[in-house]
């Protein structure tokens, strides 16, 4: 068991009230498991990434539990979070490319940024240059500044530097979304690449496209209005998705590879509901086809058969 | 440099981070009507912001108000010579040594002093914007041009300019030394903004705008400049504090209009009638101390509304 | 810690660079600079201003701009004048006197000598002379009337005339004309030489001498005392006290007035707005104790541009003359520092020549009423807003011009503004530097300035020669020296010329000539003299006393200016005494 | 890289020679006529002889001479250094005019603005830091960048010399100073240049203390800060990177405020009387002296535009962005 978080609530704080973006969250990563987060954009997928390693200046931990390796994370903690960033468990932010330092060199940055973490660049460095290969950098990477470097090899970059101290936890936030298919292929290959050579133990991939996913993801984690929909094995969530809401996710998909992006589903009538003051129970009922009375209350994420949970009333008696 | 090899729409709505002005929240909340009601949330709450639009509003009050209930006209010698401030016959900040009525000269310093500041500063930073964007848009000959029209600008002492200029207009308004003011005093701001546009081409929601086929012009209003619009917004209010300063020592030189008085020229001429070794104080302090208002309170505001606007400094 | 270290670089390097410009500063001391580290010895130093404004432009006593003091305490004359008593004294010059009717003879004091140790011989004086053939000079009118050679016989040098010497000029001549070295000047060989003539330390036989170590053409000009000067020796003039004279360069009245205050200076002679405070409060004294405080150099006036209309109408003048309030202007804007000027405008030091019945007959004052109704009888309309039109109904708005900066004038004529308007005579400012006043003057394209050409001298001529000079010249240069009110008067400048070439043991023929130029002037009232500019002058007692003063016997003018020192400037020098060391020096 | 060099070179060149025949048309667009200035203090009697000399005047200032044969010969006797004759110091040749003026204002210009550059921004960068100094320090730099160069002059001119009289009014040196390199003349040309300092020094520290910290707060909220933070970068080290980043617009800042000051000297050396450039400015502007004010602009183009080449260049080696973006063809 890499990683245990136990309804864990992560509210945005907002002059009208909190927006729940993570509202009551549970579920595991087995050890290896590179598990694919999914669901529209503001439905809190990127907020629960966040919320493992970098709680920022608006984000407010409000109550759960988050476990790696069994040791528990003070993520409400800014200071007590440092221990385990980046060692324990560490990001492939949105940014990467803007995420390096423009003026300073990758291999300079990298080695104030290890030794800063008191580890002595000359440990890693033949590692670091390893790494780089792997991913089609060349050594020479390490002299240069992030402009001589093209977007798709930036991100390379920050992937090696963001897994360089072998975390167990790797969150990748909408990694892929800014390259074209080819390299999104690419990157999605080094990531399982670095979950098989054991450069982390385990991923969470966060994003909109669920036919990355079904390249790299064992699992599949599908949010929606900052609840858990439904987790299970990757051909299943594609194959037979059993919540409603999935369903309609996969089949609103015209083919693989092409992305829904920022429009609303459109088989779906209406919009998910407002992260403020949000309504009881199932948070998707007003647009479901087989809502009902039960679904006033919430839906519990039980467990349908093993490795596949879901979070409605109307499936799996 | 290299544009991303290939860009999704998904980026621009979710990243976050363009442009100082989008405050990272999630989706639901980046809606205008919240954002504006946000920005002035924030706004009524910064202290900055406040005090310095409170002092610069009251300041603008008073050049209003002020020659309405001026007693005398500013350059009137009717008045006793060198008197202090007193309550007697509306000599309220005194008189010079000449008998003239401070007050009257203040308030009528203080409009001008405005005055200056809108028109010089206003031009200013429409002449900045335009050279500003061009430059840091279209980038390569271009640019170098512009810079090389920004440098000539910058390097001709201004002065000397103003100094033609005054040998032909024999009777000078306050409204030439503003327009002057502002055809000279643009070039930091152009650098500025070619700066910031420069960096904001390099995003990837404009490189996706190029790809998209929209002209230049659109890209520039449309992506750039809402991006910036903050910034731009700032960059006027230090130009309209820089047109005051400048005009005070225009004036202060004798470069000043000839026709009505200034705060510049009330410095200029209290020194001259040896106001200092007189200690007649009513009559240079005041001056001095509203531009340092004036334009202080500017700065001020302007820090504020960089925080108001830019969520991510609101910590501070 | 790259950064670290790179940080202190900097410190390093712009502590460095501090280092360096500090030095550089010091570097200017250099330039020139002696070795030794004292100061000038306050207490035996007099340090004055006022009267050199920009950078010291060098030794050349043809051009102005020269250093302060030179022509008096270096370059002698040989004659000097006393305004004060209206008498001449005999300096370089042992004896001046017409010797004939076309002969002018000067015999030279002897024993006196160059400050190169040369004896100071009547050859000088003529080799002096003879530097007017050039056209540069501004005497090289009357060299034109010479019969040459000079007559030189030892110490006295005999000047005969082709035509009727022009008695005045050639007196004004006699003791304005500095005694420059032959040595020196034998350089000057052309026109243009004459204007570019600087010697790096003029050789005289004045009390002083050019210490060129504490010269700096940006700031001052330091005069050390001589060992021997003639004068003393001779004793004609008592020696100077003070062993230094500096002369500072004018920055602004304001600094000055300051340095007055603190006691950095001795004498000023600025025109320092306000100062008659201080003199009541006894900090800084001036010639007289209380208004006007200072004795008067010249005379401002208004000048029409009597070629336009209207002001080429006499009773056009004389209602814009009557509708100003000078009272105003000497009260409000010099605070009584200048004294009104009389309807003639002669300075009170020609008061002799003033006929007090022609001045009760065609003098004016101040009554903008009856100017008004004047000029309506005279047939001037009004316009539509009251105010006085041409007799053809046209508009009346006439332009205004005083250099800019001139703050005391600036003020002068916004007060003469406001007081034509009673009179319904429209009025405006322009604005201009000196050069474009001066050659819009000069070439006539003005309305009304205010002006003051002419210093105080040893005879009304030049007052005159100011006003009715003729002809008027309309190409290139336009007006140079006079007359720039292009008031055209030939019987008047006929006078002039007639005083000019009167002699002057003829005193009752000068008398009735200026009694009819003072007539000219008030009927047709070719300009209108306004106030008496003053002889400014400051003076503190800290570390000098004696100064001059209205009553007793040091009646003196204390000042620096050019052409001032020949009168009784030097007399000032001369006589105070140090507030330190025993009098004298 | 040399390309770029060789192509900045000429811009400079032809910013240079754009400038310099503006500044030369100035006298030329002026109304008046300097030589009358002359003629008048000359003051010849005898007209005709006047218009002789004046002719002669018009010939040795070239001003009888077609405009584009002036503007030819203005180049020539550049390339001489001749920066011709003042009308109103006459007959002293304009650059020793410079030469005289240029030590003062540097003496005052190079500390006040390099050191206000190096103490404001690390005020600024200490006021980033602490919320308290960014309370307390910052308001002062707010009101000392808002003062009027001369007003604060004015002010300190009025406390300390005329009021307390602990410092001199004026002059770059006490009267009765004899000049030489000695400590007294060192420490009495020093205590002149304390207020004109000061006054230089202090408007513009507040300037560069409020950028610094604005620009830092930017920096220290930028995606790299960002990403450092999330993987447990200390503090310490962002904000070493954010210091450095925004040091960089600060230097192009510095090439600028070169430019600008110089008006901020003039109104300085005005008040305190003191020798240098602005002073010498002043009195050519209000009296019209063409060729010195010629001169004197010609002098602070040259300074303005070398300082601002020598800034491209530190930028160039400073800041990989321009100096990537430049190799590859300078269009970003």
């Amino acid at each position: 068991m890499s990683l245990a978080v136990d309804d864990l609530q992560v509210y945005y704080r907002t002059l009208r009230g909190d927006v729940r973006a993570v509202d009551g969250v549970t579920f595991d990563i087995a050890d290896g498991e590179i598990m694919g987060l999914a669901g529209e954009s503001g439905c809190g997928k990127s907020s629960l990434g966040n919320s493992l390693v970098y709680l920022t200046g608006r984000m407010k931990y409000v109550g759960g539990t988050v476990d790696l390796d069994g040791t528990k994370l003070p993520i409400w903690d800014f200071e007590a979070m440092n221990e385990h960033r980046f060692r324990h468990i560490s990001v492939i932010p949105q940014y990467a490319m803007s995420a390096l330092n423009p003026t300073r060199k990758i291999g300079a940055m990298t080695a104030d940024l290890v030794g800063s973490r008191g580890v002595p660049y000359k440990h890693v460095a033949g590692e670091f240059i390893r790494r780089l290969e792997l991913v089609g950098l060349s050594k020479d990477v390490l002299g240069m500044y992030p402009i001589e470097l093209s977007g798709g090899m930036k991100q390379r970059a920050v992937m090696v530097v963001s897994t360089l101290l072998d975390p167990s936890l790797l969150i990748a936030d909408e990694i892929t979304s800014a390259l074209d298919v080819s390299t999104q292929k690419a990157v999605a290959e080094m990531l399982v690449e670095f979950r098989d050579r054991g450069f982390v133990k385990s991923m969470v991939v966060i994003t909109h496209d669920i036919s990355i996913l079904y390249q790299v993801a064992d699992t599949i984690l599908v949010m929606y209005a900052g609840h858990l929909v439904e987790k299970a094995p990757a051909d299943v969530i594609i194959g037979a998705p059993s919540h409603p809401y999935t369903r309609l996710l996969i089949s609103s998909l015209p083919e693989v590879g092409v992305r829904y992006t920022e429009r609303r589903l459109h088989g779906i009538p209406g919009t998910p509901p407002p992260l403020l003051a949000p309504p009881e129970g199932c948070r998707f009922r007003d647009r479901c086809p087989l809502a009902s009375a039960k679904c006033v209350k919430r839906p519990p994420f039980r467990e349908l058969e093993p490795g596949h949970h879901v979070a409605c009333w109307e499936v799996g008696g | 440099m290299s544009v991303p090899d290939r860009v999704s729409t998904t980026t621009v709505g979710d990243d976050l981070r363009i442009g100082a002005a989008v405050p990272p929240a999630p989706a639901d909340e980046a809606k205008p009507v919240s954002g504006l009601r946000e920005t002035l949330y924030f706004a009524v709450r910064n202290k900055k912001l406040i005090f310095g639009l409170g002092v610069t509003l009251s300041m603008l009050a008073i050049a209003i108000v002020g020659p309405y209930i001026a007693r005398h006209p500013p350059l009137d010698y009717g008045g006793q010579l060198s008197v202090p401030p007193t309550t007697r016959d509306g000599y309220w900040l005194g008189t010079t040594l000449l008998g003239q009525d401070v007050f009257a000269q203040f308030v009528t310093g203080l409009r001008m002093a405005f005055v200056v500041g809108a028109i010089g500063g206003g031009i200013a930073a429409i002449i900045g914007m335009v050279v500003g964007f061009t430059a840091g848009y279209r980038g390569g000959i271009v640019d170098e041009l512009l810079n090389m029209v920004t440098n000539v600008v910058l390097v001709i002492p201004t002065f000397a300019l103003l100094l033609v200029i005054a040998a032909y207009l024999q009777v000078r308004g306050i409204m030439t030394e503003a327009i002057f003011i502002g055809l000279t005093s643009w070039p930091w701001a152009a650098r500025a903004v070619r700066a910031q546009t420069f960096s904001l081409t390099s995003r990837d929601f404009v490189s996706l705008a190029r790809l998209s086929g929209s002209s230049s012009r659109q890209i520039i209003f449309r992506e750039i400049a809402p991006n910036m619009s903050s910034y731009l917004f700032m960059m006027f209010i230090l130009l309209f504090g820089g047109a005051i300063l400048i005009a005070a020592t225009l004036d202060f030189i004798g470069l000043g209009p000839s026709n009505t008085i200034s705060l510049g020229m009330m410095m200029q001429l209290s020194v001259q009638n040896a106001a200092l070794q007189l200690h007649l104080w009513w009559w240079f302090l005041p001056p001095g101390l509203a531009i340092m208002a004036i334009v202080g309170s500017l700065y001020v505001m302007n820090v504020g509304l960089d925080e108001v606007f830019n969520p991510r400094l609101r910590s501070m | 810690m790259v950064t670290r270290r790179r940080r202190r670089a900097v410190g390093w390097f712009l502590s460095a660079v501090g280092a360096v410009a500090v030095v550089a500063v010091f570097g200017t001391g250099g330039a020139g600079a002696t070795w030794q580290a004292k100061s000038y010895p306050r207490a035996q130093t007099l340090i004055t201003s006022g009267t050199q404004w920009g950078n010291i432009a060098g030794m050349n006593p043809y051009v102005g701009n020269n250093a302060a003091g030179m022509i008096g305490l270096v370059n002698e004359t040989l004659l000097r004048y006393d305004p004060l008593h209206n008498t001449y004294i005999s300096w370089l010059a042992k004896s001046t006197k017409w010797s004939g009717p076309k002969q002018y003879t000067v015999v030279v004091r002897s024993g006196v000598k160059w400050s190169d140790g040369k004896v100071f011989t009547g050859s000088d004086v003529a080799f002096n002379v003879n530097l007017a053939r050039f056209n540069t000079s501004r005497w090289n009118n009357l060299y034109q009337n010479l019969k040459l050679p000079i007559q030189v016989k030892g110490n006295t040098v005999i000047f005969n005339f082709k035509g009727t010497p022009n008695y005045v000029q050639w007196q004004n001549m006699i003791w304005n004309m500095p005694m420059i070295s032959p040595v020196q000047g034998k350089t000057i060989k052309t026109a243009q030489e004459l204007t570019t003539y600087n010697p790096h330390n003029p050789v005289g036989t004045g009390p002083y001498k050019l210490d060129t170590s504490g010269y700096d053409v940006t700031t001052r000009v330091v005069w050390a005392k001589r060992s021997h000067w003639w004068a003393s020796d001779q004793g004609v003039a008592p020696s100077p006290a003070p062993q230094y004279i500096i002369d500072l360069v004018n920055t602004s009245n304001t600094n000055s007035l300051a340095a007055v205050l603190a006691g950095v200076e001795d004498l000023n002679n600025n025109y320092l707005p306000g100062v008659n405070k201080l003199v009541d409060s006894g900090k800084v004294h001036t010639f007289f104790p209380k208004a006007p405080y200072m004795l008067s150099a010249n005379t401002a006036w208004l000048e029409p541009n009597t070629a336009r209309v209207p002001l080429n109408d006499p009773v056009f003048r004389r209602a814009l003359g009557m509708s100003i309030d000078i009272n105003k202007i000497v009260t409000d804007d010099y605070q009584n520092l200048v004294l009104k000027a009389s309807p003639s405008g002669l300075l009170p030091t020609w008061n002799k020549y003033v006929n007090s019945k022609l001045v009760a007959k065609y003098g004016f004052k101040f009554d903008p009423a009856a100017a008004k109704s004047m000029l309506l009888k005279a047939g001037y309309k009004t316009d539509s807003s009251g105010m006085i039109a041409n007799k053809d109904g046209s508009k009346i708005d006439l332009a205004i011009s005083v250099p800019q900066g001139w703050s005391d004038w600036e003020a002068a004529r916004d007060m003469i503004i406001a007081s034509a308007k009673q009179a319904g005579i429209r009025i405006h400012a322009v604005v201009q530097g000196y050069p474009t006043w001066q050659s819009d003057r000069n070439t006539g394209d003005f309305d009304l300035v205010i002006d003051n050409a002419y210093q105080i001298s040893d005879s009304p001529w030049t007052y005159w020669n100011g006003i009715f000079h003729l002809p008027i010249i309309t190409t290139g240069t336009g007006q140079t020296f006079a007359n720039y009110e292009r008031y055209t008067n030939q019987s008047a400048w006929n006078l002039t010329q007639q005083l000019d070439k009167t002699s002057p043991s003829d005193t009752t023929t000068i008398a009735s000539l200026n009694n009819a130029l003072e007539t000219v002037l008030m009927k047709d009232v070719p300009m209108i003299p306004l106030w008496y500019n003053g002889i400014w002058a400051q003076m503190t007692s800290k570390y000098w006393t004696n100064w001059p003063a209205a009553v007793g016997a040091r009646q003196y003018i204390p000042c620096m200016w050019n052409g001032y020192l020949q009168m009784t400037g030097i007399d000032t020098i001369t006589h105070i005494k140090s507030t330190r060391t025993a009098a004298g020096g | 890289m040399l390309r770029y060099l060789l192509r900045k070179l000429l811009i400079y060149a032809l910013t240079f020679v754009a400038a310099v025949t503006i500044d030369w048309g100035i006298p030329h667009l002026m109304p008046g006529n300097p030589v009358l200035t002359l003629m008048g203090r000359i003051q010849i009697q005898n007209p005709q002889v006047a218009q002789h000399v004046y002719a002669n005047y018009m010939r040795s200032f070239n001003l009888d001479l077609p405009l584009w044969k002036q503007y030819y010969y203005f180049w020539v006797s550049l390339v001489h250094g001749d920066l011709g004759t003042s009308i109103l110091q006459f007959p002293s040749p304009v650059s020793s005019i410079i030469l005289h003026a240029v030590p003062y204002t540097l003496g005052l210009l190079i500390p006040a603005t390099l050191l206000s550059w190096y103490v404001g921004n690390k005020l600024g960068a200490l006021a980033a830091r602490r919320k308290v100094l960014d309370n307390t320090l910052l308001p002062f730099g707010y009101l000392l960048t808002a003062t009027p160069y001369m007003w604060l002059a004015i002010l300190m001119s009025f406390l300390f010399a005329v009021t307390w009289q602990v410092l001199p009014v004026g002059f770059a040196y006490d009267p009765t100073a004899v000049q030489g390199w000695t400590w007294t003349f060192g420490l009495d040309l020093l205590r002149h240049w304390v207020l004109p300092f000061l006054s230089l020094f202090l408007v513009a520290c507040g300037g560069w203390a409020i950028g610094m910290r604005n620009l830092i707060i930017y920096e220290l909220e930028s995606d790299y800060a960002h990403y450092l933070e999330s993987l447990g970068a200390p503090r310490k080290l962002v904000r070493k990177y954010a210091f450095r980043n925004a040091l960089l617009p600060q230097i192009t800042g510095l090439a600028l405020a070169l430019g600008a000051v110089i008006a901020g000297a003039l109104v300085t050396e005005i008040v305190f009387s003191y020798p240098g450039l602005g002073y010498q400015i002043y009195r050519a502007i209000t009296n019209e002296d063409y060729f010195v004010i010629q001169g004197i602009f010609l002098f602070i183009i040259v300074g303005v535009l070398i300082a601002n080449f020598v800034v491209d260049i530190v930028y160039m080696i400073v800041d990989p962005r321009t100096r990537i973006g430049m190799q590859e063809g300078g269009q970003a």
